[in-house]
Order: structure tokens, then sequence, then C-alpha cells
């Protein structure tokens, strides 16, 4: 069913009776060429390009809970590629780019809104590395802005730019950047999988690896035994877990990370503000709601939720930089488990087992890297080799020395 | 007399009237009425409109638990936005206005929308507004932002202070109804401490709101006497106004008091606190939530739950209408009909869903049996009902009962799921409770009062805190129900979640296209989203998304409730740290100097520090800062440089300490002397610098960098500790102890040799370049001088207690007049270091290596350290690594960009040809021009070549040419002088 | 005679105020001197605090009076702080001779700033920043802490019924006033 | 949180900073013969496990000691906290 104005004025003439369910409900085969472990954000993109792109339909998708119940389906719906390192931005700009035409590709409203994102600067030296990462991003054909502080109080003029701790001295913009209406991606990634063959299945938790002398031919699930010519682990947040049945140990550690949502208001935020000497991002969501967050937790959880510091650091953070949010109510905390890795930056990569491959770490970076992940697993799965921008999100890259370090904090994944 | 709806009786001061206003409209109310109570009192039923439709809404409960009756309170930089009029305690002077519509409240333009709804049904916006793509931003979705959201900000700066605060207790209760008044009192009698937390400003919970007695005393007045007690005992602490809004790991519980909501003025007192309560138990004794039954135009100005109703007439002496009919499907219902008719107020009728006998008499009400309501009439207010049977009925108002939900919310905030009981008909808490938290009363499904009443005493008492006491006597009311959850027979849209507009239809659709999981269907529909999330609308809608699935209620699942129990605000959770006082500031020794001699500071972490000292007819900051630079390395200048983290490292084995967490060998470092020392990380990443200087045989003093100060001293009791815990080793912090100063320049040694006190030798070859001591200065204070220098020049460090810093610069400046002395801030540092070529934070960025830092040469390979391993993994050994090398522009007028990047003659600018960036520039005043650090691949074998410096961003570039980093006296003689 | 002078200026300097029946001041001349115990002579380091002073070392987290009223405050297994009025600058190398060098003696006086609170509130006060429990059945005269309160490290000790003295890092001096004054206000 | 310091009682979680799983006490021996391998796995690679984790938390705003805390990671249950260095010794590290 394609979606469109005139369907919904159809349909509204004629009670709203005839919408169909958005994907089917089906039974897992006993086989299939690709097994994609994780019904999330990544996984149903990575099922939805395998058939768009590489023509690969006999794929299923298998969801230990609902589609999209992961971290697609609780974080801050930020879209951004404003990355420092080359291993990390033309990726992150090939995914910004997949974002500006997804809802035509798939034929969703993921409301896709590029307001804008905004880093503040409050020291020389905070701006000469954000004028280096400005520049990285134009070397990768990225769009990025410097904005001094009085360019920024005309056109933010509720910061605090006279009474603050840490004086606002400029921004970097990234005017592409913005928010996305986060649950509609996977939905409309289902969809668009769904249609062209690809089996969701729901309710089916993967309990084991059928591995064989190096080379793995399938998964035993909760429903039953599913064989596969491949299989791609693609679970962030529970990779240690899910790649811990396959007898392997990652550079990663899961992590909670909380995010909170106010009471619905009327329009005050034009675009995604981020205060980097606090620690608070900030934007507003088309049903009014200020959707904010800061840093994680800090300690291991699988927990799916946190505890108080943060989120009165969180607060802090957020009454420095615009002490008009005072009176605004924090409506819901939610925590979500995440893929810390050791660099900081995510993996997509074969593993030393045959037929078993991996799509993870992503810290809390992994909203905005969807589409673009989805694509380039698609194209590790369909031709075996890394897609040309993501050639270095390998998981052997620390024995080879081979960092890819956005904030340089070393080998401490809480600190990424 | 404005207040028509008043009645008899309630527990407000009727001999003192409070004026209010309401949309500009002056009205009366009583102390002990809270702005809902008020506003029904004065006969407004319509007071706000909803979210997507904006269709009318009335007050439609009595508690924090409103999905409708959301009002702004205050006016200008105070507006309070979405607060629930329901729980706003009123005030003389009140400003209340309704939100959420263009034009009045009466004619809002915006209502245009419900004539659309079949167009908008769940979801609708996902299926359209994608065309043409340019337009989304552009048109489709300011239009929906206009038309979303609910309250405004005042977009000024929140004008009122919060606090916080630590609370500790053996036992919280939650709730003051009489569950959680009788936990509090069995726990206060046997001696342990108390905290008893209520979100009203009256405590009895629904004791206030109901007829029913307690001892043979009416309820409120027995609850009255049980918090007389317990406000007599010294273990007990009575917390009114306070929500208990999460649950927290280890018995930590996020509480939120509300100081001043109900005051006309704050008079600079923190508006509320944001108590963490740390206890060992708690009970929560929340209550439960009733619930409506969906059916047509069910949302209606007048319909109401019947707790509330019965709540408002009980509590508050107000009739929510005049003609009151009751549809219920529970016993409870009727004890609504039964106390308005008590009250004088006429009740036509009471429906009951199920087929059965009166549960009471209700003088006056018509019984209909087996009976529901299907559609309502009226469009800003109830006028009429109909009823499934075709009969209409006249009345304004409609008090609906479809059964309570005991809250149980703070008993999944650590993920615990509900257990759906039967009997009930209701979720009540699960198994998997926080620790230390047990239930009680109505929260814990013991929903009549000597239930209740009973519960309280009992849980208490097994967590081990018991009183001899009688439990009070009181009935256990009728409390039978049948579940209906929604009238089927109804075809006008029936509304779950009345914020949100989201009806059963939609629920429905929500299953035809797929969205069946309970967070599907919330996400989908936004159900239960809204500001009350769903407290009311979660469990019909479940109930009908079962109905759909054939599934149970409990199989279909349940929502889980996150923390706040209700919203709190941000401000609050801030609590003091705001504005400047953010975070604290740390103020060097001669900062008071600083500021009387034209010092502009400049945070530096937590630091301030003089960036540098203006003089009289100086243009520019750049003017002070060539100056200071041109004196130092013409005569002297002094800098407070006490922020570089200072550690006093002691102990039999301290030399070989940090001979394994300095890269370089510190092992031969004789007393006396000074050695500058790389740290790298167990990654192999340079981490920090500094100089360690030996004062004694077991004695070493450590500098760290300013930004780095806490966490080496951090990773260095990591090593002292679990890597080797049996070496002799001490640390401790001295950093804000020694008030220390760089004096530099030439005439360095002759400016101290007038303040160092005379028995110190300080010529070249007593204290040569590297050494250190201690000395006495002025007259035997005493103090540590180290010839260390990051200028480049003969330098000094000095240092003295700090208590003596502010006299310590104004004494070196005095001595110091005679060569001209000049005190220099962190720019002159900054460019003097560039200087010199010496890494800084732009370089030790935690990103390079020793080898791109052209030290790898210090990193031996003949002992064990932190990061040696590591940091010889080959790719970061590679041979085209990036290399710390120096940059002068080819056009010495053109000043250089930090942040730029190396691009080859004639390349494109691109990522490809992208061979490294400039990480420190500066204009220095000794060369007369621009110079910059940067990293380029294999830049130490490329000295003299020329490049292109381009800043894309600025739209710039230049050409730049590659030059050694040491820019000044590269052979080090003058420091060596 | 040498040129030149030192004043001290201690930052709480002259600190003095009464807020909500709660006295406030900074004391004057308070040395602090921390004693390390060195690894394997725990007991030589024992027996020359003992002859020193005349009493134990006290357990962690509680400190005791000496007879020259010098309190000394055990933080940590081998590491304790001695805390006495001393004008002049030499107060670490006082300690050491005292100690006869049997443990590693560091001066930080400089390092911290005190703060005194005497009053039936004061207690009351603290609850808004203090995080550890200050019930007198928990905290008992004499008991010690290092804690953090409004993002500094604090070290607070009962020294009374109703008082307590805090220290805290010398650079941030005033906002650790200002913490404590707001406190007062706040529930004035 | 609640870290229950063996030699201070309870103490807020806050007070406290978190560096990982307490393998990092068993450092390896530089001059192995697999050194750059065992160094990578020391560094790099986690048992992350969801469930009963061995940590090492820094009582910074304390007394400065390193303890290992066990604690689940599910449900954020500490069944045991020990001091660091006692742990480091019973696990063979000294000089």
């Amino acid at each position: 069913m394609r979606y469109s104005a005139f369907k919904i004025f159809r349909e509204g003439l004629t009670g709203n009776k005839g919408w169909t369910p958005a994907w089917r409900d089906p039974e897992p085969k006993p086989e299939y060429d690709i097994v994609i472990i994780g019904g999330g954000g990544h996984g149903l993109a990575t099922a939805y390009y395998l058939a768009k792109e590489f023509g690969l339909r006999n794929v299923a998708v298998l969801e230990k809970g609902w589609i999209g119940s992961g971290n697609v389906g609780r974080n801050t719906t930020i879209i951004r590629s404003n990355y420092l390192l080359p291993g990390n931005e033309p990726f992150y700009e090939m995914s910004l780019k997949l974002w500006e035409g997804l809802e035509q590709d798939f034929n969703y409203n993921a409301m896709v809104s590029q307001r804008s994102i905004l880093n503040l600067i409050h020291s020389d030296a905070q701006r000469d590395a954000f004028v280096r990462r400005a520049n990285a991003m134009f070397l990768a054909g990225a769009d990025a802005e410097l904005a001094d502080a009085d360019q920024l109080r005309a056109e933010l003029p509720f910061l605090d730019f006279d009474n603050a701790r840490f004086p606002i001295k400029g921004g970097l913009f990234q005017r592409r950047g913005g928010t996305v209406r986060h649950d509609a991606v996977a939905w409309g990634y289902a969809r668009g999988a769904d249609a062209r063959g690809v089996d969701i299945i729901q309710n089916c938790e993967v309990t084991g690896f059928d591995i064989e002398n190096g080379k793995c031919r399938g998964v035993e699930t909760t429903r039953g035994a599913i064989r596969a010519r491949k299989v791609a682990v693609c679970v962030a947040g529970s990779s240690g877990r899910v790649m811990a049945l396959a007898g392997m140990r990652l550079p990663i550690e899961s992590h909670v990370l909380q995010a909170f949502v106010t009471e619905g208001l009327k329009p005050v935020l034009p675009g995604v503000i981020t205060f980097g000497a606090g620690h608070f991002y900030v934007s507003q969501s088309d049903k009014g709601g200020l959707v904010f967050g800061g840093d994680i937790d800090g300690y291991n959880s699988y927990a799916q939720r946190g505890n108080l510091p943060v989120v009165e650091d969180v607060a802090e953070g957020g009454m420095a930089i615009m002490p008009m949010i005072g009176r605004a109510r924090l409506l819901r905390n939610w925590g979500g488990i995440m893929d810390m890795s050791m660099d900081g930056s995510p993996f997509i990569d074969r593993t030393h087992i045959d037929g078993l491959y991996f799509n993870g770490g992503w810290c809390y970076g992994g909203f905005k890297a969807t589409p673009a992940s989805g694509m380039c697993y698609a194209h590790l799965l369909a031709r075996d080799a890394p897609h040309p921008v993501a050639t270095e999100m390998r998981l052997d890259r620390f024995a080879r020395g081979h960092l890819i370090d956005e904030k340089g904090m070393g080998n401490q994944p809480n600190l990424h | 007399m404005s207040q028509v709806n008043r009645i008899k009786g309630g527990l407000i001061d009727r001999s003192t009237e409070i004026s209010f206003s309401f949309n500009g409209k002056a009205m009366q109310g009583h102390p002990g009425d809270t702005l809902a109570s008020a506003l029904l009192a004065n006969g407004q039923r319509l007071v706000g409109r909803s979210f997507k439709y904006h269709r009318p809404r009335g007050i439609f409960t009595a508690g924090s638990e409103e999905p409708n009756a959301l009002v702004e309170l205050r006016k200008g930089a105070a507006q309070e936005p979405n607060t629930r009029a329901t729980v706003a305690e009123l005030f003389d002077g009140l400003e209340a206005r309704s939100q959420n519509h263009r034009g009045s409240l009466e004619f809002d333009l915006m209502a245009v929308t419900d004539l659309l709804s079949p167009f908008l049904s769940a979801g609708f916006y996902y299926k359209t507004f994608m065309w043409p793509r340019a337009f989304w931003e552009k048109l489709y979705e300011p239009a929906i932002r206009a038309s979303a959201g609910l309250g405004q900000l005042s977009m000024e700066e929140d004008p009122d202070c919060y606090d916080k605060g630590y609370l500790h207790c053996d036992l919280l209760v939650i709730g003051a109804g009489p569950a959680g008044l009788m936990a509090a009192r069995t726990a206060a009698r046997a001696g342990v401490r108390v905290i008893l937390a209520d979100e009203d400003f009256v405590m009895g919970g629904r004791l206030n709101a109901e007829t029913l007695e307690v001892d043979g005393m009416p309820g409120a007045d027995w609850a009255a006497t049980v918090v007389a007690e317990l406000a007599a005992m010294e273990n007990v602490r009575l917390m009114p106004r306070s929500t208990v809004y999460g649950a927290y790991d280890h018995g930590i519980y996020g509480m939120l008091e509300r100081c001043t909501d109900h005051l006309a003025f704050s008079g600079g007192k923190p508006r509320q606190v944001l108590w963490r309560v740390y206890s060992r138990h708690a009970v929560l004794a929340a209550g439960a939530t009733e619930r409506p039954i969906a059916f047509g135009n069910n949302d209606r100005p007048g319909v109401m739950l019947a707790g509330a109703v019965r709540a408002y007439a009980n509590r508050w002496g107000v009739a929510p209408g005049r003609r009151v009919a009751v549809f219920t499907n529970n016993d409870d219902g009727w004890r609504s009909a039964a106390d308005l008719v008590a009250k004088g107020v006429e009740v036509p009728a009471v429906i009951d869903t199920r087929d059965a006998p009166a549960v009471c008499d209700v003088h006056g009400a018509r019984h209909i049996r087996g009976a529901a309501v299907m559609d309502t009439k009226g469009r800003k207010g109830l006028r009429q009902i109909s009823l499934i049977d075709g009969q209409m009925i006249d009345v304004d108002c409609l008090a609906v009962s479809g059964g309570w939900n005991p809250n149980v919310h703070l008993t999944c905030h650590q993920r615990g799921r509900p257990e759906w009981r039967d009997d009930l008909a209701a979720f009540v808490p699960g198994r998997d409770l926080p620790p230390g938290m047990v239930v009680a009363g109505a929260a814990n499904g013991a929903m009549t009062l000597a239930a209740a009443l009973r519960d309280g005493v009992a849980v208490t008492e097994r967590l081990g805190y018991t009183d001899t006491g009688d439990l009070p006597r009181a009935e256990d009311e009728p409390r039978d129900g049948a579940p209906i959850w929604h009238v089927s027979q109804s075809r006008a849209r029936a509304w779950l979640d009345l914020q949100n507009d989201v009806t059963v239809k939609d629920v429905k659709q929500a299953h035809q296209e797929g969205f069946r999981s309970v967070e599907h269907l919330k996400r989908y529909t936004t159900l239960g989203m809204a500001t009350d999330q769903g407290k009311t609308a979660n469990i019909p809608a479940l109930a009908v998304m079962a109905e759909c699935t054939g599934k149970t209620i409990p199989e279909t699942g349940t929502t889980i409730f996150r923390p706040p129990y209700t919203p709190v605000p941000i401000g609050a959770l801030a609590g003091r740290a705001r504005g400047r006082d953010f975070r604290p500031y740390r103020l060097t020794p001669s900062h008071r100097w600083a500021e009387a001699n034209g010092a502009t500071f400049v945070e530096v972490g937590n630091w301030l520090r003089a960036q540098w000292f203006a003089r009289e007819g100086e243009q520019g900051w750049r003017d002070s800062v060539d100056r200071e630079v041109l004196m130092t390395r013409r005569s002297v200048g002094i800098c407070d440089v006490t922020t570089l983290g200072k550690i006093d490292i002691q102990g039999r084995d301290a030399g070989e300490f940090l001979n394994r967490v300095y890269c370089n060998g510190f092992a031969t470092l004789a007393v006396g002397r000074v050695r500058y020392g790389l740290m790298l990380r167990e990654d192999g990443i340079a981490y920090d610098d500094g100089t360690t200087a030996r004062m004694g045989e077991h004695h070493y003093v450590m500098t760290t960098t300013t930004a780095n100060a806490v966490t080496v001293f951090r990773r260095l009791e990591f090593a002292r500790q679990c890597l080797w815990p049996d070496l002799d080793v001490h640390l401790i912090s001295t950093t804000d102890g020694w008030a220390q100063f760089a004096v530099a320049g030439p005439n360095a040694r002759n400016l101290l040799r007038k303040v160092v006190d005379k028995a110190h030798d300080l010529s070249n070859e007593a204290f040569p370049f590297m050494g250190c001591g201690e000395v006495t200065v002025c007259g035997g204070m005493p103090a540590r001088l180290f010839r260390i220098s990051f200028s480049g020049e003969l330098a000094y460090e000095v240092a003295v207690p700090a208590r003596f810093g502010n006299a310590m610069m104004g004494v070196l400046m005095e001595a110091g007049r005679e060569f001209d002395a000049v005190p220099y801030g962190t720019e002159a540092l900054g460019v003097m270091r560039i200087e010199k070529g010496h890494a800084a934070g732009n370089e030790l960025n935690g990103q390079t290596t020793a080898h791109n830092l052209g030290m790898g040469r210090m990193v031996s390979r003949k002992k064990d350290c932190i990061g040696n391993v590591l940091s010889h993994r080959p790719e970061l050994l590679r041979e085209d690594a990036v290399k710390l090398v120096g940059f002068r522009p080819v056009n010495r007028d053109t000043g250089l960009i930090a942040g730029s990047h190396f691009i080859g003659q004639g390349d494109a600018v691109m990522m490809d040809n992208d061979q490294g960036w400039m990480s420190s520039v500066a204009y220095s005043p000794s060369l007369g021009h621009s110079i910059g650090l940067g990293f380029l691949k294999r830049g130490d074998a490329r000295l003299g070549e020329i490049l292109r410096a381009v800043s894309p961003v600025h739209g710039r570039e230049m050409e730049v040419e590659v030059v050694p980093a040491h820019f000044i006296d590269p052979e080090g003689e003058r420091l060596r002088g | 005679m040498a040129e030149y002078t030192l004043q001290a200026e201690p930052p709480l300097a002259g600190t003095k105020m009464e807020i909500a029946g709660v006295r406030l001041w900074a004391p004057a001349d308070l040395a602090l001197v921390s004693l390390a115990l060195p690894l394997g002579r725990e007991d030589a380091a024992d027996r020359a605090i003992k002859s020193a002073y005349g009493v134990d070392l006290p357990e962690i987290g509680r400190s005791v009076l000496a007879e020259d009223d010098t309190r000394l405050i055990r933080l940590a297994p081998d590491l304790a702080f001695a805390l006495f009025t001393h004008a002049t600058p030499d107060a670490g190398r006082v300690v050491a001779q005292r100690l006869n060098d049997a443990l590693y003696t560091t001066d930080q006086t400089d390092v911290w700033v005190a703060l005194a609170l005497s009053g039936p509130d004061a207690r009351r006060a603290l609850e808004r920043i203090c995080p550890i429990d200050l019930h007198p059945q928990v905290f008992g005269l004499g008991h010690a802490a290092r804690t953090v309160m409004e993002h500094l490290g604090v070290l607070i000790l009962r020294t009374g019924e109703d008082d307590y003295l805090l220290l805290s890092a010398s650079s941030s001096a005033k906002s650790f006033l200002h913490a404590v004054e707001v406190s007062l206000h706040n529930i004035a | 949180m609640i870290i229950h310091h063996p030699l201070l009682g309870p103490r807020d979680a806050a007070e406290f900073v978190y560096l990982g799983d307490a393998a990092l006490i068993d450092r390896p021996d530089w001059q192995a013969e697999n050194a750059a391998e065992a160094f990578h796995a020391y560094g790099y690679l986690r048992d992350n496990p969801a469930g009963v984790h061995q940590e090492l938390w820094y009582h910074e705003q304390g007394d400065r000691s390193w303890l290992v805390v066990t604690r689940n990671t599910v449900n954020h249950e500490i069944s045991r906290v020990e001091l660091a260095r006692d742990v480091a010794r019973a696990r063979g590290r000294g000089r």
C-alpha cells in the first residue's frame, strides 16, 4: 500500500477501514540466505537495503521483543555529521545524505527535520578544535558554519550570555543537522523491507549460534532453529551478551544513557543545541516537548534505567545555558543500553567465524548512523567487502593501533 | 456571590475570601481550595483545549492524574505552563490562564482541526507531508509545531531559586492516606526515623474526600489527630506538598517539595527543594486512581470521574454540577451519588452497567440497571446524556466510575512489572519491587478503608517495626465491580486519552495496521504520552487492544512506568547550580592583586586565571599580550602558575614508582634536580606532561597540567593501590597549598636575588637549569624554588604558602620595578610556549603519541612503564605518521588559523589530500609575524617545504612553510644562562 | 632585616556571621599536616604518634583530641591529618620533627580553608548540601568524613553537640563559603 | 546507588569515579613473549557480563581508595565491596 495525501483523504471519507498492516507477521522459515539478529533501526535498515540495493530478499530479521524496542525507540532523535576523523566523517556524511532522501525513498514520513545543530564554544582551545573539525567536515563534503557570540545572541537570545559561568564565545553550526521522528524510522524501514519480501519476525529471541568448524550455519531461537548462509548480528546495547553466545569477547562495554523529555510547550527552540562545557544537549520535538540528554551514567549496566546524579547533572547543564527552561517540567526520563566501544567508534565487520558478521559499538551515536549503517552492513553482507566509507570500522583496529578516537579519551568506554 | 456552586461543608476556611483570576476574569475562593475547586465553585466548566483537535476540556479529576485542566499560572518571567489546576493551591492574587488555543478559550480558531478529524486519525502524519520534500521544514512542520505544544514558556530566566538536600531515614512512607498514616504511626511508635511524604498540602489522602468514619470520627478528623501525634514526635518528619517522584537504586528516592508555590511571593526562599531521600525501607501508600469508561463524546466539560466529583463536594464544598448523573460499573460510584445527595445536589440517575440491585439508597435518583451512557451533548459543557436504550437525561455533570487502578508507578521504576488481579480488574504491584520497598493500602489492592488501615500496619510490621496499639475501627465499604472499558454501542468518537485525543477508534486502527504491542500502540497513537502520562487512559486503552487481539489484558501487556511520577521542573532538578553558581570558582592566590592591576580573567576549567593585564592606552588585547611577551623576553615577567597540579610524592619506593608512571627514566634523578616527564595512558597515547623535582631522598614534587591535575592523581592512586600495592609510596595533592610564580626573562635571577634570602646561592653554578631546592624568601618565609622554564627564558618558579601568594605577587613586582618587570597572563604564556615549541593541551589532546610529538625516543624500551607496550603498536609508529613541527606564513603579514588543514600545492581540498592540521597559532611579537605548531605527515622530514593551510570554514587558505618547532633560541642558551 | 615582608591573606579571613541562629565563622591560624604511615613500618609510626601526642591514632572516620588540643583525624588506613592552632608557616616541619620523621608529613595548611558552624539548626542547614547522614546517632562527636558538597570536596568534622568544622580547598574558598551561607539563608 | 565502603560505610556512588572491569588490576608482564597480545586483551577486550560484574570504583570525593565492587549489571545489586589494594595483593600483585 502506498501512502499519500490522497490515500488519507479517501480513507478519511470511508471511516479509515481500509488500512492494512504496515508489515506482515510471518512464521520463521527454516532457512534464509541472511538472518539479521536485531529488529532495531540498524537491523531493519540493513534488511531494507539488502532487498532494495542488493536484491537480496530471502532475508529474515529476528527481534526478541517488538521492532524498534531498542535504542531507535529511545533516543534524542538527533541527526548530524559533524565528526572530525577520517574514519568517521565520510560515513556520517553519507548517512546524512541518506536521511535527506529517506522519506521519499521508503514512502514514510519520518519527519526528517534539518533544523540545524549547534555546538557552543566556551574557550579558545575549544574553538581551535571546532575549527579543525569544521574544516574536516568541509573536506568530507559536509557543511559547517562558525558563529560568533553576537550572531548567536541575535539568533538564540534566550541563551545565557550575560551571567554564565562559562561564557558563550561562539558556536559551530551544522545547518543540515536536525532531528527525525525516531520510531518512524524503524517502522518505515520495516514496512519497506517487508514489502520487498523480508520476513520480520518479532518475539523471536536468539539463544545460540550454530557454529561448526569455524563456520556459522544458523541460529537457535525461541521459535526454533533457523539456518542461514550468513548471520548478521546487529544488537547494539546487547552486543556483549549476544556475541558471548558465539564465544567472542568484544572491545565494548554496555552502559546506560538516560534521556529526558518535558511536557509539551509552544515552540521555543529552533534547532538542536549542544552545551559542551556542561553535559547537555536539547531540541524540541514536533509535539512540543523539549528532548534532552547528557552524559552516560558511567558504569556498566544492562538495566535500562539510570540514577539521579546524571539527571541532576543534565538539568544543571540545561539551566546553566538556558535558564528560561526552569519552569518547564521533566515529564519522562528513560534509559537505554549503549554499546560503548573502546575508542567511541563503531564496528561493521566480519568476525573470525566464517559467516558471522558484526555491527555494533555505536556508543550513543547510533541513531544518526542508521541509514549508513544499514547501507554499509548490507554492502558487507552482499559483497563480503566493506563499503568504501566504512573501511576503518574493523574489530582488529585496536590490535593494529588504528584508533578512531574523536574525543581522545582512550580505552575507557565511559569517557567517550 | 460568584461562587455559585459552593455548597456546605468541606476543609476550606470560609471566613477568609481570596481573589484570583482566570483568563482575566476576577473570581473568589477560600484557603484550602485548589484552583480547580475554586473554578468549579465559580461555575467555570470550560478550562482548556485538547492537544490535537482543540476540543473543549473541563476539569476531569481532583488530583495529580488530571489530563485536562492544564493552565498557565502567574505572569511575566514567573509564568508557569501546563500546571494542573487540580493540584494548584489557591492563593490571593493568583492569575491563571487557559492554554493551547488561538483566539479566546471559548472560540478557539484551531478547533477547525476537529472537523478534519477523519483525516487526522492515528499516525496520519507518517503517511503524508512528504511532497515536495522541501515543504516539510518550511510549511508542514512549522504549522504542526505551532498547533502542537501546550503552554508557553516566558522565554525569560526563571526568577525563582531552587534548592536541594539530602534526607536519611529508616522508613519513608509515600502517601499519607489511611494506609500511609498507619504505616508511619506504627514505625514512629517503634522509635525509628520516619519520613511521611504526601503530594497534597493536607495529609489524609482520600480520607479528606470521603464521608467515611474511623474510630467513630470523620475520617478527615481522625487523619488530623494522627498527623498531630506524628508531628509531635522527634523521630518523624512530616513532608506535605512533597511528591516522591522516583525510586532509584539502593533505597534512594527523589522527592520534590513545593515550598512557595502556594504563596504569591517566595520571599527570596527556594520555590522548591529537591530531596534525595536515603531510606532503608519504604512503604508505598500512593493510593489508587479512578479510571473512566469510554463512550461517545465522553470528553466534554462536565464529564468527570466519580471519585473526583465527590471529593469536590466533600473536601471543598463544591458541587461540580447542579444535576449530576452517575455512570458506574462498580459499587464505589454509588458513594458519589449518595454523598452528593447528602449535600443537597440533585442526582437524577445512577446508571450502572451491572444488572444488579442498588448498592445503597440514593434519594431522588433513578437506578438504571444494565445500562450505559452512549453519547453526550453540549458544545462547551455537558447538557445531556443519551443511554444505549435511547433515553436521554438532561445533566450538567456526569460522574463516571470505571473502577480503580492501584498507583503502582514507583514499584515499576526499577523495571518491575505489575501483575493483573482479576478480582480487581486491575494491575497490582508485582513481586519484583525496588529493594526495601513494600506496598500498602489501595496501591497494594487493599481497596477498602478498613483493609487499607490494616495493610498499613501489616506491611510495616513485616519490615520489623511494631507497635502494640489498637487498629483503628473502620468499615469495609462495598467495592465490587464488573469491568467494562468502553461502550461498544457508541457511534461517536469515544476518548481514551483526553489530552492527546486518542480514541477507541484510534486504538482499533493501530491494531488494524499491525501496531499491536503496547509500546507500538503508545508510540503510534501517542496514547499516554501527554503530561498525565496516561494515568487515567492507559489501562482502558490496553483493554481495547486486548479486545482487538482476543487476548487477555495481562497477555496484551502493560506499559513501563518511568520516573518521574509527576513532572518535575528542570529548575528544581538543577537546584542552585545555574548562572555563576553552575560550578565553583577556583581563584589563584594572586587573584586580588590581578584584579587590582587590570587583569582580564579567563575560565580554565574551574579556575579563573589572568589572561592579560591591560595598561592604559592599549588598543586591544594583542597590545597587552605583545608587550607582556616582549618585556618578559627583554627583561623579566611574572606569571601566577599555581593552577598547575602539584602532587607531593613520598616513600622509599617513590623513585621507582615515578620510573613506572613516566615513560622516560626517573631512576637516576638526583636530589635537588628536576626532570621533565611525559606520561602515557596505558593505551600508549601521550597523556600529560610536567616536571618532577626531587626534594629529598624519599620526597618528590610532581607537577601536572592544570587540566589533568585531578585525573593524573587518580591514575597515580590506581597504579599505587591496584598495580603495585607493595611499593611504599604516598601521594597527597598540594595544588592549592603553594602559590607558585614563574619568574622569567634575562633579569629573572637578578630579581629573585632581591627576594630570596641571601643565604641561598642562586648563581648558575650553584643553582643550574633544572635545579630545585627549599629556600626562604623575604626574611625566613619557607619557599620552594625550581629552575624550570616554559617560556624558554632564564626562568624560575618560586612557591610560597598560598596565603602569602597575593603578597608575594606584590613583592615580586615591587622588587622587579627596577627591571620594568611585567605581570603576564595565560595569553603571553601561550605565545611564549608556541615560540619555544612546547606542546600543550591542543597538542596533548589525547589523540597523539610521543612519536607524533617528536618525543618517541623518550619512551624507554628498557623498562616497564604505563603505556609502553601498547605505544609500540604498528600503526601508531607508522613511518608516515604526523609529526609536530612549526609553521610560518610565506606571506609574513598573514595570520595563521588554528584548526586549518594542510593540503599540498595543487591538490584538491578534500579528505584524501589531508596531510595534517594546525594545532596552535600565535602572533609572535618577538619575530613580528604569525607562527604555528601543527601535525604534518612525516613533518620532521619536510622542513622547508611550502604547503597550503586551508580553512574552508573561514573561506581562507594561505601558504605556509614547514619549520622546526623551536622559533626562539633553538639551542636553549637562554634558559641555561 | 629583609627588604620585603609577606603578609598572610587567608581566603576567608574575618568571616563571621550569624544566620538562622547558626554562627558561621572561619577559625584563624588553623594548621593542618598530613601524616602518611610508611608501608611496613606502621608500628613505628603508631609509636611515634603515641609518644608525640599521647594518644593513639583513631579509627578511620574518627578524630581524637590530643593533650595539646591537636586533633588527629584518621582518613584512611595509611593517612591521617593533624589539625592544630599554629600561626607561622612551618607547621609541616614542626610536626615532622615531633614525629621524628617516622611518618611522611606534608603541610596541608594552605591547601584547605576551614569554616565552623555552631547552632541547633546547623544540621538542618547542612542537610541541603551534605550527602552523608549527620544524625547524632550516626555521626557522633569526633566523627570525620570526606565527602562532596556543591561540587566541592569537603572534610566535615563534628566537634560538638551542634558544632561542625568544615574544610575545603582553599582555591575555591569563596564558592565554599557561598554554598554554606546559602544553605543557612534557605532555612532561615 | 550506594556503595558500602568497607572502611567508611554507606556512601553515595556520586562520591566515586568509575573505571571498569576489575580485570584491569591484572596488568600483564611487559616482558612476556606475548606481551603485545596480552596488553591488547588487557586494554581492550571485556567480558561485559549481563549479571555479576567485578569493577573498580575510586573514592575521589572521599578517602581516595580504589575499591573492587561486585555488582549485578542487570539490577545494580551490590553484593560485595573490597579494597582494591587487598584484591590486588590477593591476586599476586606486589612491588
